[in-house]
């Protein structure tokens, strides 16, 4: 079932018998697939305390009204991962495993090789934990010996192994989605497998939430983090809560990725909720546990510390109004590669900070952001309406259909079969609006705003737009600017 | 003066890694300045790379490496640049290399011993690479150094 | 004329005669004072280029609608204080000479073995640069040592020989004031007293600007920055901007510091600038340049550098949401004493980041903003139509009135002339309110609203208001909260 | 048991400093927990704190100094003391005591070095430094020292 062409791919539940056929093709892939045992799985998530159950933590979150932190933090060893989890916990909420890029793309080969080198050398050479090699006695291994839950954090188009493997060692939250995880991770992976491939991951999830054990789904928020309008990464996050729910998933989390300008990036949280509740409602779904996360800017950072703090709190500062359940944190190394441990921990206590002197504020409500939510949600509808459309029943369908036709068309992906031709900029006031719409399906009034904003920048510039605007806006942040201006007054001489 | 066509190089992000926003944006920046780009996107392995050079007579290879894995993806680049009939490409390499906040003469000396030419932190100027390339490209072939306009070098990174 | 009292204290513009014989005791308090030249000094400012000139910075940021950092900074000796400001001139766009506190005191003798010691131990054992000791010809090379203006900023209740030193040698600001340099600054000084002092230090200044020579003057904003209502800090602001005005003081820079909720601040400082034009026109002012700063936060801080940053990231966004001309930095060493020049310059960066970041977006327009401006202007006008009844003509004795009876009232100040009855609290969003008015003038339905929000506050945490609430207050910044809950559900578990 | 008026102390903030709102603060938590507190505010030289304890027969004097020159404000206390006959009267200081971000162990030796006996950073809990100062004042009058409850002392500082 590795090909799955468009014709063969459905939006049906996997059926059970074709989801046990194909799993034993998917454990052999690597030797330690051997080792998955789904009863011994289950009855390890039910023995487990609830203080190690992401859905109990983001429910009492939610309950609470609280924003959840959580690092981003994996290394090649699993003596050094515990070592770094343990490390981290006592400044989060909940702990991440973030998978090395290897694994993410199944080469487990490589993957040893950076567990071999990394022994060798003495520290990390690769970029996560490989869960896979590491296998179901490594997890457990790694599950047993922290206190809080655990997500798998990664990248992979395929990851049906990997969420064999991590789900039965008693992970309890695991990212990604068919789209999320194929568009902004691959190269020349068909959007169809990656669809149909997710569908397993999201049938297994199922198959434990029939057993009574609750586990967690996250599609990846922020896409390409990189001048994404947020109709679009609403939309990818929308269509791939709704493949998950229709294969048994039941716990969801919704991300966005910060863009910069508070008020979009407000009025982007708030909407995200009130679509989900929408599109899950209009598709017959009442009986889910919906959550949010926001992620902290995925852009290029300064490469000075203090000012990459700033960046931060800012990102702090909008998830929180935003009412985010939780948030990723970025650190103050950020620009500098992967984050050490004392980073980590220096972005997370920089976001408790302004969380918390934010939490004890009031509603953030201005005219703005209530056009910016009526703005977005028009937007995703006028999509959604097209992919459903292409779909004619079939939603996995639809959103084949959709790339194809550059209906849904994320700015900067990698993937060949990504369109390519929206292009995104932003606003005088730093929102990000679309300066060419590509296919994007779009109301004329939506469109002659977005004109018009952008050209009320580029008379404020006094240039026209442009990709050269584009590009100055992909590294306005990294250069202490939100809006990629030319030669802008220094604020400092 | 020599034209646009002088400058030939090979642009990829290394490996597994697919981060594709710089490697659009190198591209859209060196060519308006002059440079010819053969842009192989993300993802790509060292062969590919060697292949797309002797293809295409490239004067340059451009190495991206963002996730931390260039320390692994890029050994023993020169020595296959060698093997395949290419002792001479100058080769270039940017981005997050390691893994972990590492002092960036440390990072340049590595790859350097590795046989890259040239060895750039993620903030560079790409105005400053390009300006560096056609130097480089130009003494390379031992032509006279054209005298390098460093006037649009100054915008910040 | 060091002993004025209250009979005595005038609010007309001092008569030149009485300047001329008062500065002649002022000069001979120590023996730096023979070497003030005022001729020489109006030279001086006269032959500095724009670049050098406070007046002109604050002008071209109203202008440019960009708002200036400023750093806090002194030390010891002359030669460190040199190196201090130039290591710190390309982080900020005017520097500060912060005063020693023994120097505040007139105590110069002190100051002289804190200069001396400070050179055996080769360090400086001061908490500032004492400009009256290192006299005339010191500050001139100080001042032709850096390349941007230096204001002069102390705490001193009688500032004149530091005056006639520091504008003759070329500082081109000074900060304080007869009310804001005596109630938070020290113990036993007769308000008449330093109020007098403050008319010949503005009276000073008003004949550099007869000779063309505009001297920017900034009353202190913060107080004791400790839960100073808006509308107190305003007060007081306002009232030393007109007794300024009235002795030829042109260019003047209303401050204000952080409170924390983002509402308020923004609120506070929008009013402050509506405020002051209204009342300097009352008073039949209109040739004046106006701006205004904004202070950091200036209580407590977190001594985890990481969550310092963002309470200096909180202060930045709502300096530039407000639409300040400066802003006076903190430090992430804050919490740890005076700051090293690192610790400046990575309080400049995330200020400059942040303020950039927030300076690309739009305005920010809220309900609750309206709401605070308003009852800030409310408040400010009771309690100013107070001061003027009592003053009967004579604003200055208003003053010494109005302090008298506690109808100005500083919370937390060490003056004992300072009535301390008001007890202020922050509501349930982490608002500055009135817990207990004292004995200041405000309208009814004012103080209504303020106990029904700090009820609304009682209810929330389920116990009553009270002085142990406010003490939770005061410490709340610096253990990683707004508002000082009991046992507060801990953001990070 | 021990009654309210048996632990008697002298606060104030020494030197020129008028830092007035942690002074406010001290004297607000330590009284209700049975510390008879003697304020004498800010800007105290050490004359006045000595005066005050005399007068007063104080246990304990508590020198507040947050503006930086508690290193030269403080110097000779001690002998002060001895020279006013209070050779053994409790001395705690506490705040920023020093220019700069210094370790605050290297603080601490330098203040018990000049005599003092116990010495806080500004973020201590004033409910362990009130705990401290009754055991100290117990031992230090030969009296069996009571079993201090900690429970209240958990609170942030």
């Amino acid at each position: 079932m590795s090909d799955t062409s468009l014709n063969d791919l459905s939006d049906t539940k996997l059926d059970y018998s074709v989801y046990v056929r194909e799993r034993d093709t998917v454990l052999v892939t690597w030797h330690t697939g051997r080792d998955v045992d789904f009863a011994r799985g289950v009855a390890r998530h039910r023995d487990m305390p609830d203080s190690k159950k992401f859905s109990v933590a983001l429910a009492k979150a939610e309950h609470d009204q609280r924003t959840l932190l959580q690092p981003r933090a994996g290394v090649a060893l699993l003596r050094e991962h515990t070592k770094l989890l343990n490390d981290l916990s006592p400044y989060c909420d909940v702990l991440p495993t973030t998978v090395d890029a290897y694994t993410r793309h199944n080469r487990y080969e490589e993957a040893q090789q950076g567990i071999d080198r990394s022994r060798a050398a003495g520290k990390s050479l690769l970029n996560g934990f490989p869960p896979v090699n590491h296998g179901v006695s490594g997890c457990e291994q790694l599950v047993d010996s922290v206190s809080k839950p655990i997500q798998v954090r990664h990248g992979t188009p395929d990851a049906r192994l990997m969420a064999e493997i991590t789900l039965a060692s008693g992970f309890s939250s695991f990212e990604g989605g068919g789209i999320s995880y194929n568009i902004p991770y691959s190269k020349n992976v068909p959007l169809s497998r990656s669809i149909r491939h997710w569908q397993y991951c999201d049938r297994l999830v199922g198959l434990y939430e029939a057993e009574g054990v609750s586990i967690n789904r996250e599609p990846f928020g922020p896409l390409t983090g990189t001048l994404v309008p947020p109709f679009i990464s609403h939309t990818v996050a929308l269509l791939e809560g709704l493949l998950a729910l229709r294969q048994g998933v039941r716990c969801i989390t919704l991300g966005y990725g910060q863009a910069g300008n508070l008020a979009q990036d407000v009025a982007a949280m708030r909407s995200l909720r009130r679509l989900a509740h929408h599109y899950f409602a209009l598709f017959g779904y009442g009986d889910y546990a919906l959550s949010t996360v926001f992620h902290q800017w995925m852009g290029g950072f300064p490469e000075n510390e203090a000012k990459a703090y700033s960046v931060i709190a800012l990102g702090a500062a909008a998830a929180k109004f935003g009412g985010a359940t939780k948030i990723i944190v970025k650190t103050p190394h950020e620009a500098s590669g992967v984050p050490t441990m004392e980073a980590n921990r220096a972005g997370l206590q920089a976001t408790e900070q302004m969380i918390n002197m934010v939490s004890d504020q009031g509603y953030l409500a201005t005219n703005e952001i209530d056009q910016e939510v009526a703005l977005i949600e028009r937007e995703v509808h006028s999509v959604m309406a097209r992919v459903i459309q292409l779909g004619q029943g079939n939603l996995a369908r639809g959103v084949v259909l959709a790339f194809e036709a550059g209906v849904v068309d994320i700015p900067f992906a990698p993937a060949t079969v990504n369109a390519g031709l929206m292009t995104p900029v932003r606003d005088n006031n730093g929102a990000i609006r679309i300066f060419d719409q590509g296919n994007i399906p779009l109301p004329d009034d939506v469109i002659a705003l977005h004109r018009d904003k952008v050209a009320e920048r580029a008379t404020a510039e006094g240039r026209s737009a442009s990709f050269s605007m584009v590009v100055d806006d992909v590294r306005a942040i990294s250069a202490s600017r939100l809006v990629g201006r030319p030669n802008p007054l220094p604020q400092s001489l | 003066m020599v034209g646009e066509a002088d400058f030939r190089v090979i642009l990829g992000v290394i490996g597994a890694d697919c981060h594709a926003v710089g490697n659009k944006i190198i591209k859209s920046v060196l060519e308006p300045l002059g440079i010819n780009v053969v842009n192989l996107g993300v993802m790509v392995s060292q062969d590919e790379f060697i292949d797309a050079a002797i293809e295409t007579g490239a004067d340059a290879i451009l190495v991206s490496s963002i996730y931390g894995h260039g320390e692994i993806d890029c050994a023993g680049f020169r020595g296959r640049c060698i093997e395949r009939g290419l002792p001479d490409i100058l080769l270039y390499v940017g981005g997050n290399l390691v893994i972990g906040k590492v002092d960036f003469s440390d990072v340049e000396n590595l790859f350097k011993t590795m046989g890259f030419d040239r060895v750039f932190p993620p903030s560079v100027d790409l105005h400053v690479v390009a300006a560096l390339l056609k130097t480089d490209i130009l003494q390379r072939e031992g032509r006279r150094q054209e005298i390098i306009d460093y006037s649009d070098v100054r915008r910040a990174g």
